[in-house]
């Protein structure tokens, strides 16, 4: 069963859902399908219960942070310069919006093939993280969306018990961002080079001892 | 007459009925001694019946995947094998093969070989260890595992001549292995696998036909063949509800199929079942072993085009997963085309499993909790990554 | 008194006693002299498992548990009085053994009634 | 009483002792682990107990569940920050005597897994710990030494004077604060009537030896 033909049939039963393959450039040939979270629940659901896929088993629930990236590119402008129409070229700095991804790894026990993988991703990394769950559709997605719930800070809608998973519950933030700042905490070393050496002094600096 | 009978035997009604209040609230917490390990249950009892379980996680989060984010492809390797640390080879084949998908490496014949035969290795020591450690939870306090432990002590010599360390190998390398088999191993190895099933039978001979065991897990903790594949279940508890899915035989990674095995089904999907599945099981291993014991042929145990230093594989990701001991143990690698991974997922067998745990124990004793629990086989290292 | 037949009887009730206060005296004494008390909030909380334990356990309790526990005792002091019968069996009457009889007969009448009563099956 | 005269009373078949060493004797000779263990050090500290390596030859086979009944607390494996205060109240609901074996590199620095954001750095920022035993996991044989170790020194300990263990002084804690949960890491993050951050020599960092760059 080829992504294609998977992803024809999807369009032809769920009607109005937004598709595209991402090709995997890695010798592995995985590719996967980007789905649109809006019908997800309904892709999920046709994807199990089709005949001639019957992706019953929902193997691996995995969430991506994906930060925004800088992008710099020039950009040719006219301007006036002392009067004369000129063309300048000028960098322009455009901060993409980052974005959070959760990748869905299914097999079918039943017919025995290979994984089908679909792809969703949020709007972006700061308030608008919500995505529909599968776990109504696939069981053995709860644990596993309740981790990225934890560790990413997706929040998943219809999940029957989000609660953090690996961390406890008073935690603030989610750790597995690129951008997590771990808590300070003095690590000793007997020959101290670079980070460990700045924060040495720092704690130096800090209980007054030199 | 009646009347008066239903008198005495008052069952509560509903749940959320005015006894509410007869409920106890306890928590089998991290240090516990049938927990295997730091996991915890919050359980509501009525009386000795489970009303309410929840599971919780987290008392081992030791952050494997934010660690594996700063540390090149192969500094991840040992760390593999602290994930399921009764079963360290078969973790370690699971990431060279995600790494060897990910970048296109072949592997020679010969370490074809050595990992199926490492890998059946490991799961009989891990299958005889849960055996021992399900008849502790029963009651039988040490005895079998005294035995499982002895098989257990003479793989380990195995693995400790081959890989240098009992427990932690760290022997697998991305297209092979890291040293060859030393001189005389293959014949310790046969003669090691020869008095295998003797301690079977043994084993069988003892236990299975036990009043006390079939008592204690006949018909408890009855997982359904639709609810075990909706909730992503997998290995031996998955088989023994009678769900034919084997990773060996589903997605034919390494060589298996060169070998004639079978895989154990079990009916009605209770504790006995799921302890029989594995003791069957541990009988097809040894079938394997004796086969590529026997004809495993020379050559090189690595593909010598892979490079060790500076290894950056082109962007781009792959998910391999194989049948290890506990289940479905998949590896899902991102890579950006520097030296370290995107990202970096262990897909955990055992936390999978144990979305089932809340529906199989409600209804039963405390007792049998304990005994279910023990037969879905979680180690703490892999469910809390 | 000097040779009473209960004197042996008296004298080895005082060993037991003995032999049984003796250790614990002399360890609470050690303890009192080498090794203080040490008690403390946490020391004392209830363990339950290293969490703290929340709510209670004085929890109304199914009606079955006692009733189970109420029939083990009363068979168990049964047992209890059947010993010196036991012991005396060959040497005793006729009348002594009616006697016994009665007494069994009673308590295997309870033990039918609380079976018939199915208190025993457990749910 | 000297060493001889009590040679020379054994080889009569009479045992003289004293009363600390008949003391010390039975202690040692019956540590009873805190069934305790947290991950791959746990494992080769049940193989320790098993046929082969045979703890049970030191008097420690018994594993207590309940920290009422153990008086020795084996750290066998990594403990992590949601795990700490667990460890440390049940450290603290012991009964005295108790001593503290840190088994393991996780045990005692965070080990492997040290760059992670919820490892506790060692369990000695929190309680006293009594014999270290380096290794990822240690091996069992290493396990039984650090038991002889510990025996060792239960066996040196006197009954009174100033350098009496710590069970026998009425001032020395026998509690420690149970660190809580909160919103970014464990706080108090150690403490600090148990563990002092070791002093990081910083001007010769970046230099080797000799003191030169």
């Amino acid at each position: 069963m080829t992504l294609e033909t998977i992803e024809s049939e999807i369009e032809a039963n769920v009607p109005g859902c937004v598709l595209e393959i991402v090709s995997n450039p890695s010798p592995s040939g995985q590719h996967s399908l980007r789905i649109d979270p809006a019908h997800a629940v309904a892709i999920a659901t046709f994807l199990r219960d089709a005949e001639p896929l019957r992706l019953d088993y929902c193997s691996n629930v995995t969430g991506v942070d994906w930060p925004g990236k800088e992008i710099s590119e020039k950009v040719k402008i006219k301007k006036l310069v002392d009067g004369v129409e000129q063309e300048v070229e000028e960098v322009r700095k455009t901060q993409t919006l980052g974005h959070l991804e959760v990748v869905y790894h299914l097999y079918s026990m039943e017919k025995k093939h290979g994984p089908v993988i679909l792809r969703m991703s949020t709007e972006d990394r700061a308030d608008r993280v919500h995505l529909p769950s599968l776990t109504p559709v696939w069981r053995s997605a709860e644990f596993q969306e309740r981790e990225i719930f934890d560790l990413y800070g997706v929040i998943f809608d219809g999940h029957p018990d989000l609660r953090r998973i690996l961390m406890w519950d008073g935690f603030q933030d989610h750790p597995m961002r690129r951008d997590y700042v771990e808590p300070d905490d003095f690590e000793y070393e007997p020959t101290p080079h670079d980070e460990v050496l700045e924060r040495a002094r720092q704690h130096r600096t800090i209980m007054g001892v030199q | 007459m009646s009347t008066a009978t239903e008198a005495i035997r008052i069952i509560p009604k509903s749940p959320g009925a005015n006894d509410e209040g007869q409920w106890l609230e306890v928590s089998m917490g991290p240090q516990h001694p049938s927990t295997h390990g730091v996991f915890r249950m919050d359980v509501v009892l009525d009386g000795e019946r489970i009303v309410k379980l929840k599971p919780v996680f987290g008392y081992l989060h030791r952050n494997h995947e934010k660690i594996a984010e700063n540390e090149s492809y192969l500094g991840s390797m040992p760390y593999t094998d602290r994930l399921d640390y009764f079963c360290s080879l078969t973790n370690n084949w699971a990431y060279a093969l995600a790494v060897e998908k990910l970048a296109g490496i072949q592997v020679p014949e010969r370490a074809e070989y050595i990992r199926i035969i490492t890998a059946e290795l490991t799961r009989f020591q891990n299958h005889a260890c849960l055996i021992g450690f399900l008849t502790q939870d029963m009651g039988a306090s040490g005895t079998p595992l005294m035995y499982a432990f002895r098989e257990r002590e003479k793989i380990l010599d195995l693995f400790e001549s081959l890989t240098g360390a009992r427990m932690m190998c760290n022997y697998m390398r991305f297209g092979g292995c890291r040293v060859d088999l030393p001189a005389g191993w293959i014949e310790q190895a046969r003669a090691a696998v020869a008095s295998f099933p003797r301690f079977l039978d043994e084993f069988e001979q003892l236990l299975a036909s036990n009043e006390i065991l079939m008592a204690r897990t006949q018909g408890v903790g009855v997982l359904s063949k639709e609810f075990a594949v909706n909730a992503g279940v997998s290995g031996p508890v998955l088989r023994a509800s009678g769900v034919n899915y084997d990773v060996r035989k589903a997605d034919k990674y390494g060589i298996y199929d060169r070998f004639a095995f079978k895989i154990p089904l079990g009916e009605h999907g209770d504790t006995y079942d799921r302890y029989m599945v594995r003791l069957l099981e541990m009988r097809e291993s040894l079938k394997i072993l004796e086969l590529a014991l026997r004809d495993i042929p020379a050559g090189p145990i690595v593909d010598p085009k892979t490079k060790i230093r500076g290894f950056r594989p082109k962007p781009g990701e792959a998910y391999a997963h194989i049948e290890a001991p506990k289940g479905d143990l998949g590896f899902y690698l991102i890579s950006d085309g520097s030296s370290n991974p995107y990202r970096y997922r262990v897909r955990p067998p055992s936390l999978v499993n144990l979305t089932v745990l809340e529906e199989l124990c409600i209804g039963h004793n405390v007792a049998d909790v304990v005994v279910i629990l023990g037969s879905i086989d979680i180690v703490m290292g892999e469910v809390d990554r | 008194m000097t040779n009473s037949p209960y004197l042996p009887v008296i004298v080895l009730l005082l060993a037991a006693v003995a032999f049984a206060v003796g250790p614990l005296a002399l360890a609470w004494v050690w303890a009192w002299k080498f090794s203080p008390r040490k008690p403390g909030p946490s020391k004392n909380a209830i363990y339950e498992c290293g969490l703290e334990s929340k709510g209670d356990a004085w929890v109304q309790f199914h009606p079955g548990y006692y009733l189970y526990a109420i029939i083990f005792l009363v068979f168990d002091v049964e047992a209890v009085f059947l010993l010196p019968f036991a012991v005396a069996f060959t040497g005793l009457t006729l009348g002594a053994g009616i006697a016994m009889l009665v007494f069994l007969l009673l308590l295997v009448e309870g033990l039918v009634w609380a079976w018939q009563k199915n208190v025993l099956i457990w749910s | 009483m000297d060493e001889n005269l009590k040679s020379e009373l054994r080889k009569q078949g009479i045992v003289a002792t004293t009363l600390q060493e008949l003391y010390n004797w039975g202690r040692k000779n019956s540590l009873w682990p805190l069934n305790f263990g947290l991950a791959c050090c746990a494992i080769e500290m049940i193989a320790a107990s098993m046929a082969r390596y045979d703890m049970a030859r030191f008097g420690a086979e018994v594993f207590r569940p309940s920290p009422r009944q153990a008086d020795l607390m084996i750290v066998a494996g990594t403990v992590t920050k949601k795990m700490a205060p667990q460890v440390v109240r049940l450290y603290n609901q012991m009964a005295e005597p108790k001593y503290v074996i840190s088994m393991g590199a996780c045990a005692i620095s965070g080990g492997p897994f040290k760059q992670g954001y919820n490892v506790l750095k060692g369990i000695d920022r929190y309680i006293p710990v009594d014999v270290y035993i380096p290794g990822c996991p240690p091996r069992p044989e290493a396990l039984i030494d650090a038991l002889m170790t510990l025996q060792k020194m239960i066996d040196r300990q006197p009954l009174t004077g100033p350098d009496r263990p710590r069970h026998l002084q009425a001032d020395a804690p026998s509690e420690f604060i149970v660190p809580e949960f909160g919103a970014h890491d464990l706080d108090p993050s150690q403490n600090p009537e148990v563990w002092q951050a070791p002093l990081v020599n910083i001007s010769l960092a970046g230099t080797d030896d000799a003191g030169n760059d």
